[in-house]
């Protein structure tokens, strides 16, 4: 919200003529051509601070689980490596989604509220028609997620307003609509003895040992990443993010993709909810409750640009493995379980400041580069 | 390009513009617009600040959509809603001020939206990159397609967007004042450019303030006055004169007044001013009733010497002076308070606020002498902009009004204003005319002269040679970071600085 | 006054020549229409709920709101610089913790509450430091600290509740002032609404506050040295935060280490109720008192008629939507107004 | 951005957040105070008034409660019982409270309460003092207060109706684990947060009681899942790693045993560790059905609202003061002598097994 961007491009670069012109072109007088400059170097700078980025959380990733396991060796046995995948599923399904938010300079704060509403719904559905197949649930509750997310967008691409002040609105309106409904209906909590036992099956079920919830998000991760990547849509989110002027002139259909982007991440945080049931099982109006700082963290942790334009899914991911890691890791390497909220806090602002100061060097090697006159 | 696809044989119309109307709220920037493009021409567009020039290129590029009249795409009616819209008609615009997106590649600026798609229709990244080599190629630019925008100077920003028009094979070019950041030989580069499209069949559309420009590369003007159509006529039927006036409406003075000055007490001293990376080793000296411009090209740091002069960058080696006091380093506060006033590059990002009122720009920098026990008082400061707005001749409807009303003159006025109501003792002037009308332009350059006489030292950064030459006592010219040559004012040429300026003219000692 | 639309106007000239609308700011003017529609309220509500209009009830709405209007105080100041600051809730509450662990450890409140408000500024300095020197954003830095400083909260008190604190002090918090119900601590609040009114709309440092929000670039370069002037202020919000933080503990009497919890939240939203506008540069004061009390007003007249909790947050959060919403309506209706109709310039 | 932490606090501050938030009767009157009590003896104002056994309870009595937090079955559960006894004696029943367990937005209800002008406020408080003054204005605005679950400062209350005495729930879950376990091994506990005054009582009764009763039982750890569900479950998991000879865990929280309980079933650890504490019977029906719990423990919610509405009713009415030794009819649940400090005991908590957790729905 304080970054205002002005010309896109830093200002401070020095040029030189182009040179060696082709051939229909009138030449140039051959000495005011230029070396190359910018250079192949380029591309494999940015690619290997993308790389050092994501190397960075794998690093901070392993060192704490070397620490953790010296302290107690029992914290890489399977169980518990299971039980901390199945807790980072769910993050990482959040997190993938606001990424892809978050990449078009926008944020959603909803979707603690969101899941909670999903599960909610999902749980309501199970009880009133427990014969109904697992994927139909799971599809409701992202149909769910997704009418949430289409209202969050809805106002946001079309009456032209900060998402940050209306994800903060409908934070508070979804999750009163949760407690209404439930209170409305009576139905203050869904307990595990209400969910057929298909459904709770998913929760704990495994395939080769990996519990299925946490595969369902590497399978969010891997299409989200491999669409970001290489589909021209996921192309045009990252330029309304990095430069939301230049993309409408560009022709890019900023509201839409945008609208969409928020749908997408309401269906994740439908998904997060219905996986949420499935693992807790016991279901009341708080499911979720502030869930958003994590979900930006793990973003933000993981080299998502706050800002848009950039950041990678897999790095998000890796941010909220992170975040679930020390989670667990805390209280088995003694420390007070209170210092878990000082130390995201301090990791959130240890990534941003990481983050700024790699920018920073990027830029200026780029530009450094150009200029011979020192 | 693909030469064989175009239907338009040269000379038929390809796009024309018919008693096109443009409002935004109650100010109407377009009324009754007119303009008529063929193929195989290059067609100037000209007009003062104001005159609606970049509202019509916008409805060209389909950002905003006409309140009346016709746009006729090969004769026949067609409604442009979106950027999107106005390229799939073959329309490409080249914007004043560059559009990337500065965490994307190169490649992927230019074809945003239209990457080559493989099979799934996933983008073909190798396609993209060697579609990207070819273009720079055909342009002569060499730069890494997979490198990203971000860190690129302007003038290489420009040539990503001049690839990108080029890309899509566009049959209407718009090029709204893509010189003005730009020094000669890109210049040249631009027009070989536009000149091969031209000989291909496209039309192009060329928006400048620079007459040079426009009389060297177009085959016909257009002027435009007050969102109306004035007149059409090919070049070689007009002469500066004519167009100056149409686009005026009336005879305009000469455009460089600036009288001989006995030359006073050194008031500025840099010596060895150097920041890494950007420039080095800068010394030179003003003198109380001198302009000296700092000539140079694009990039050559001129700019960045000024902003370091006045605080509002850093500096890692040398010294300032102000009338023999050094000066702190990085504070401009400091720099004010010893009489140095900057007139920035930049008027909408660095000059003004734009949102702010004429009265709060125009005091902005006095703030604190108009405080009476700390207290501001909106009559003090209205009191005193009105004051300026009278000396300058500034046309504003109402100072409380925001200064983005203004004209672009007006606006340079008030940042003149604001700086002036300082009473400094040096006065540096960044591209003090750029993008302003022809008629403000000469006030301007009248109020430096008077200032000068007056026993200002006056510090004028200009991209443009006319002016530079008009203008300054002395020369400084720069180049890649360096100071080049000091060229008197007798000695000063359009050879000798240009010479200096491309690194060619001689090792002339500066100081 | 009408802008005149004949040829000759800059006005008119300007606008179009800059190839865009003229841009309106964001949000409702000065605040005007939020006052306008507070005093609404409180008409209607006076007349039509029951025990709205009291003494008693007007100390219980005050109390509510005091803690929020004062810190709404510095945050507006950030706000309209186009920053932010979200740790303000997590200050307080570690305010509130140090404070009890003083107090538990004998300390006296004359000795505790300066420490404590140095506290708030040395926590205010670190974001402050954070945005300015290390130029991060202060969304994310203050998310982080927001974090952070809660954390720090509870390893100072864990989960303990200090009470005890002098009966004299914990009555004065929540004392009126003789029969009117009005609480004795809204004098030094409004003293400070004062002293910040007057800041930011009549001093040189309020002048550059906007210009910075505005164009930061433009602000540097009129010689505001933005960087300097955006740290104190984090360092204010800081010790106001501080400042709330014991208020508060006095006036519930208990300190721990999840007071104000979310707090961050309404002040937020009474800042944008107010019409300052989240991307800095506009808004006013008053505007911002009168959405901390339109916000409190009605939460409090709703309850008053029993609607459920579940409720009341639906309404905040769509009293937020709207106050954004509205003026972006407005403003895009105005500039779809067919032309040649004159406008309010 | 806001409330980030809000929701998640939130839940910490109420501790249990069914149960739990149990008090101490006379022991520790919540929060840690430093130094003298200054306010012992101030007592109330009405407190001095003389009791009329036989006053009338008249009728249409505003009778409010105003739980930690809207929307929690538990307090749902009591709401029901307070609200029979309501219309038994003809009173007007409302609901009301905060949708987050803080003591500052249970405080705006107060005060909402003391404005519509209740006779009886029912409340469970967030905070023993941080809610007093309120009350206290209430009290003077003429509303008889009766706390229950979660007491206040006693001096700020007429009565407090305790579901259990903290020695009755720390034996009672101390000898269900011995019975399991056999009287022998490694033992933890599994709080809600690390100082919830109700929880850290029970543990020190429990750790005095099982050192009496059961030498050979060893209490190794207590470990705090903050009453979160997350932070519960990877409590567990942190346990079983870090004591692999862990016999049995207590849990007197009912987001604690929940969560422990489908950490256990899930794992390889079912049916290995013992598991008991205080739970409600509809969460934890699946994990005594599949065998993870055997028994746990609990009040009657719907009893101890039941008993509060009947104690602010007789308090409303005149016929009981607070005062030690007065005795009040509470409807169907009989009589009821107030003891030291304003307490009211409901009675000993119920123990739930496989046999007959079918009779109960909450």
């Amino acid at each position: 919200m304080s970054e205002r961007t002005g010309s896109p491009v830093s200002t401070a670069a020095q040029g030189s003529p182009p040179s060696a012109p082709a051939p229909h072109l009138p030449d140039v007088a051959p000495e005011l051509a230029a070396p190359e400059r910018s250079g192949r170097r380029g591309s494999a700078l940015v690619h290997r601070l993308v790389v050092v980025r994501e190397l960075g959380i794998l690093a901070a990733l392993l060192l704490l689980v070397v620490v953790t396991v010296a302290v107690n060796p029992r914290f890489l046995s399977g169980q518990n490596v299971r039980d901390l995948l199945l807790s980072a599923s769910i993050l990482t399904v959040l997190a993938a989604g606001q990424t892809m938010v978050i990449i078009t300079r926008n944020v959603d704060l909803s979707v603690g509220s969101v899941l909670g509403l999903s599960a909610y719904a999902s749980g309501t559905l199970l009880v009133t028609a427990p014969d109904l197949p697992v994927v139909v649930v799971v599809l409701a509750g992202m149909a769910v997620g997704a009418a949430c997310g289409l209202l969050n967008g809805a106002i946001v691409a079309v009456a032209k307003v900060p998402s940050l002040v209306v994800t903060l609105g409908t934070l508070y309106a979804f999750r009163g609509l949760d407690s209404l409904w439930a209170s409305s209906t009576g139905r203050l909590q869904i307990n595990a003895a209400d969910l057929p036992a298909s459904f709770k099956a998913l929760g704990g079920a495994r395939v080769l040992g990996v519990p299925v919830l946490f595969l369902i998000a590497v399978a969010v991760v891997l299409v989200m990443g491999y669409y970001l990547r290489t589909y021209r849509s996921g192309r045009e989110l990252y330029g309304i993010g990095s430069a939301p002027d230049a993309a409408r002139l560009s022709g890019i259909p900023v509201g839409r993709r945008v609208l969409t982007a928020f749908v997408v991440n309401g269906a994740l945080a439908g998904l997060a909810g219905v996986l949420y049931a499935a693992r807790f099982q016991t279901l009341d109006t708080t499911a979720g409750t502030g869930q958003e700082l994590f979900v930006v963290a793990a973003a933000v942790v993981g080299g998502v640009a706050i800002f848009g334009g950039s950041g990678s899914v897999y790095g998000a991911a890796l941010g909220a493995l992170l975040l679930t890691t020390i989670g667990t890791a805390l209280p088995q390497l003694g420390l007070d379980p209170f210092w878990r909220d000082a130390a995201v806090g301090a990791l959130i602002i240890a990534a941003i400041a990481l983050d700024r100061t790699l920018t920073l060097r990027l830029a200026a090697r780029l530009r450094g580069r150009n200029v011979r006159g020192s | 390009m693909d030469r064989t696809q175009r239907p338009a044989a040269s000379g038929d119309v390809v796009l024309a513009l018919e008693d096109v109307d443009k409002s935004f709220g109650a100010v109407a920037a377009l009324r009754g617009a007119r303009l008529e493009l063929r193929a195989g021409e290059a067609h100037a567009l000209v007009g003062e600040n104001g005159a609606g020039k970049s509202t019509l290129v916008k409805i060209l590029a389909g950002v905003h959509a006409p309140d009346g009249g016709r746009l006729l795409l090969d004769g026949a009616p067609v409604h442009l809603d979106s950027p999107a819209a106005a390229r799939a008609a073959g329309i490409a615009v080249i914007y004043q001020e560059p559009t990337l997106f500065p965490d994307l590649s190169v490649a992927e600026n230019i074809y945003m939206g239209r990457q080559p798609l493989s099979g799934g229709r996933r983008i073909d990244r190798r396609a993209l990159a060697a579609r990207c080599r070819e273009l720079f190629d055909r342009l002569g630019v060499h730069m890494d397609p997979d490198r990203p925008a971000r860190g690129l100077s302007i003038a290489d920003q420009q040539m990503v967007e001049i690839a990108k028009a080029l890309s899509f094979d566009a049959r209407v070019l718009v090029m709204d004042e893509p010189t003005a950041a730009l020094s000669g030989v890109e210049v040249e580069r631009l027009f070989a450019v536009a000149r091969a499209l031209r000989a291909a069949g496209a039309a192009v559309l060329f928006i400048s303030h620079r007459f040079e420009e426009v009389f060297g590369l177009c085959d016909r003007i257009t002027v435009m006055r007050d969102g109306r159509w004035v007149s059409t006529a090919p070049t070689a039927e007009l002469t500066v004169d004519q167009v100056v006036r149409a686009m005026v409406g009336r005879e305009v003075a000469s455009l460089f007044p600036k009288q001989d000055v006995e030359a006073g007490d050194v008031v500025l001293e840099v010596r060895g001013l150097t920041r890494r990376g950007v420039f080095s080793d800068i010394s030179f000296d003003v003198r109380a009733g001198e302009i000296v411009a700092l000539a140079g090209l694009v990039g050559a740091g001129r700019s960045e010497v000024v902003r370091a002069v006045f605080g509002v960058d850093g500096y890692d080696a040398g010294s300032v002076r102000v009338g023999g006091r050094p000066l702190k380093k990085g504070s401009p506060a400091a720099a004010m308070a010893a009489g140095i006033a900057l007139v920035p590059e930049d008027r909408r990002q660095q000059g003004l606020v734009m949102e702010l009122s004429v009265e709060r720009n125009a005091t902005l920098t006095r703030r604190w002498k108009l405080a009476r026990a700390g207290l501001l008082s909106t009559r003090a400061e209205r009191a005193t902009a009105a004051d300026w707005a009278r000396k300058l001749q500034v046309k504003a409807g109402k100072l409380a009004d925001p200064v983005s009303t203004l004209s672009g003159g007006n606006q340079q006025k008030v940042v003149l204003a604001k700086w002036l109501s300082t009473e400094p003792r040096v006065l540096i002037v960044d591209e003090p005319t750029r993008g302003i009308d022809v008629g403000t332009k000469s006030e301007v350059h009248r109020l430096m002269s008077r200032l000068a006489a007056d026993g200002l030292a006056v510090v004028m950064v200009s991209s443009e040679l006319p002016e530079v030459l008009g203008m300054a006592d002395r020369v400084l010219v720069m180049h890649e970071g360096r100071l080049v040559d000091d060229i008197p004012r007798a000695r000063a040429d359009e050879d000798s600085v240009m010479l200096a300026a491309t690194g060619q003219g001689g090792t002339a000692v500066v100081r | 006054m009408a802008v005149d639309t004949t040829p000759q106007s800059p006005v008119a000239g300007s606008a179009a020549g800059g190839g865009r609308a003229p841009r309106r700011p964001l949000t409702l003017p000065s605040g005007s229409v939020i006052t306008t529609f507070l005093v609404l309220f409180l008409v209607v509500a006076s007349v039509a709920v029951e025990g709205f209009a009291s003494t008693r009830n007007a100390g219980f709405l005050l109390l509510d709101v005091v803690v929020i209007a004062l810190i709404a105080l510095p945050l507006t100041l950030i706000v309209v610089t186009g920053e932010i600051d979200l740790s303000v809730a997590s200050t307080v509450g570690l305010s509130s913790a140090v404070m009890g662990k003083l107090w538990f450890a004998g300390l006296p409140l004359e000795t505790i509450i300066p420490v404590v408000l140095v506290l708030g500024g040395v926590l205010g300095a670190v974001n402050g430091l954070l945005v300015t020197r290390l130029g991060l954003p202060s969304l994310a830095v203050t998310i982080g600290t927001l974090a952070f400083y809660r954390g720090l909260a509870f390893v100072v008190l864990g989960d303990q509740a200090v009470a005890d604190f002098p009966r004299a002090w914990t009555t004065w918090a929540i004392s009126g002032i003789g029969a009117t119900g009005v609480p004795v601590v809204v004098v030094p609040l409004l003293v400070l609404v004062a002293i910040t009114a007057v800041a930011l709309h009549a001093t040189p440092i309020g002048r550059s506050l906007y210009a910075m929000g505005n164009s930061e670039d433009a602000a540097r370069f009129s010689g505001i040295d933005v960087a300097r002037t955006k740290f104190w202020l984090f360092v204010a919000a800081g010790v106001i935060s501080a400042l709330g933080g014991v208020y508060w503990t006095l006036r519930y009497g208990s300190a721990r280490a999840d007071n104000a919890t979310g707090l961050e939240l309404q002040v937020v939203a009474a800042i944008l109720l107010g019409g300052v506008s989240i991307f800095g540069g506009s808004g006013g004061l008053l505007g911002v008192l009168a959405g901390a009390l339109l916000l409190a007003s009605v939460r409090n007249a709703l309850q008053l008629v029993n609607v459920p909790a579940d409720v009341l947050n639906i309404v905040t959060g769509a009293l937020l939507i709207v106050a954004v919403v509205a003026p972006q309506v407005t403003a895009e209706l105005r500039r779809r107004r067919p032309r040649g109709r004159p406008a309010a310039a | 951005m806001s409330s980030f932490l809000t929701g998640r606090r939130l839940r910490g501050g109420l501790t249990g957040v069914a149960v739990a938030a149990l008090v101490l009767t006379t022991a520790a009157c919540g929060g840690t105070t430093r130094g003298e009590e200054e306010s012992s003896g101030s007592g109330t104002d009405g407190a001095a008034a003389s009791a009329d056994p036989n006053a009338e309870i008249p009728s249409g009595l505003a009778v409010a409660f105003l739980p930690k937090q809207v929307n929690n079955p538990y307090f749902d559960v009591a709401a029901a019982g307070a609200d029979a006894a309501v219309s038994e004696i003809e009173g007007e029943f409302t609901q009301t409270g905060p949708s987050e367990a803080s003591a500052s937005s249970q405080v705006s209800y107060i005060n909402t309460l003391t404005q519509q002008g209740s006779d009886v406020i029912l409340t469970s408080a967030n905070d023993p003092n941080a809610i007093c003054s309120a009350l206290d204005q209430a009290r003077s605005a003429g509303a008889a207060v009766v706390t229950f679950d979660s007491d206040t400062s006693p001096d700020c209350r007429d009565l407090f109706v305790n579901q259990a005495t903290a020695e009755g729930i720390a034996q009672s879950q101390v000898d269900i684990m011995a019975e399991q376990i056999g009287g022998a091994g490694q033992v933890a506990i599994l709080s809600a947060t690390a100082n919830a005054t109700n929880q850290n009582a029970w543990i020190e009764l429990m750790e005095q009681y099982a050192a009496e009763q059961y030498p050979e039982m060893e209490i190794v750890a207590t470990v705090y899942g903050d009453d979160e569900d997350e932070k519960s479950f990877q409590e567990t998991q942190g346990l079983l790693q870090t004591y692999p000879e862990l016999e049995g865990i207590i849990s007197p929280t009912t987001v604690g045993i929940a969560a422990a309980a489908r950490y256990l079933s899930g794992s390889e650890y079912k049916g290995r560790v013992a598991l008991t504490g205080l739970g409600t019977p509809n969460q934890l029906r699946e994990y005594v059905e599949d065998g993870t719990v055997q028994a746990f423990a609990l009040w009657n919610p719907e009893e101890l609202g039941y008993l509060a509405a009947h104690a602010g009713a007789a308090l409303a009415a005149g016929r009981i003061t607070g005062q030690e030794g007065e005795t009040f009819e509470a409807g169907e649940l009989g009589e009821y002598t107030i003891g030291a400090d304003g307490v009211v005991v409901l009675g000993e908590p119920t123990v739930f097994t496989a046999d007959n957790i079918g009779e109960f729905d909450f």
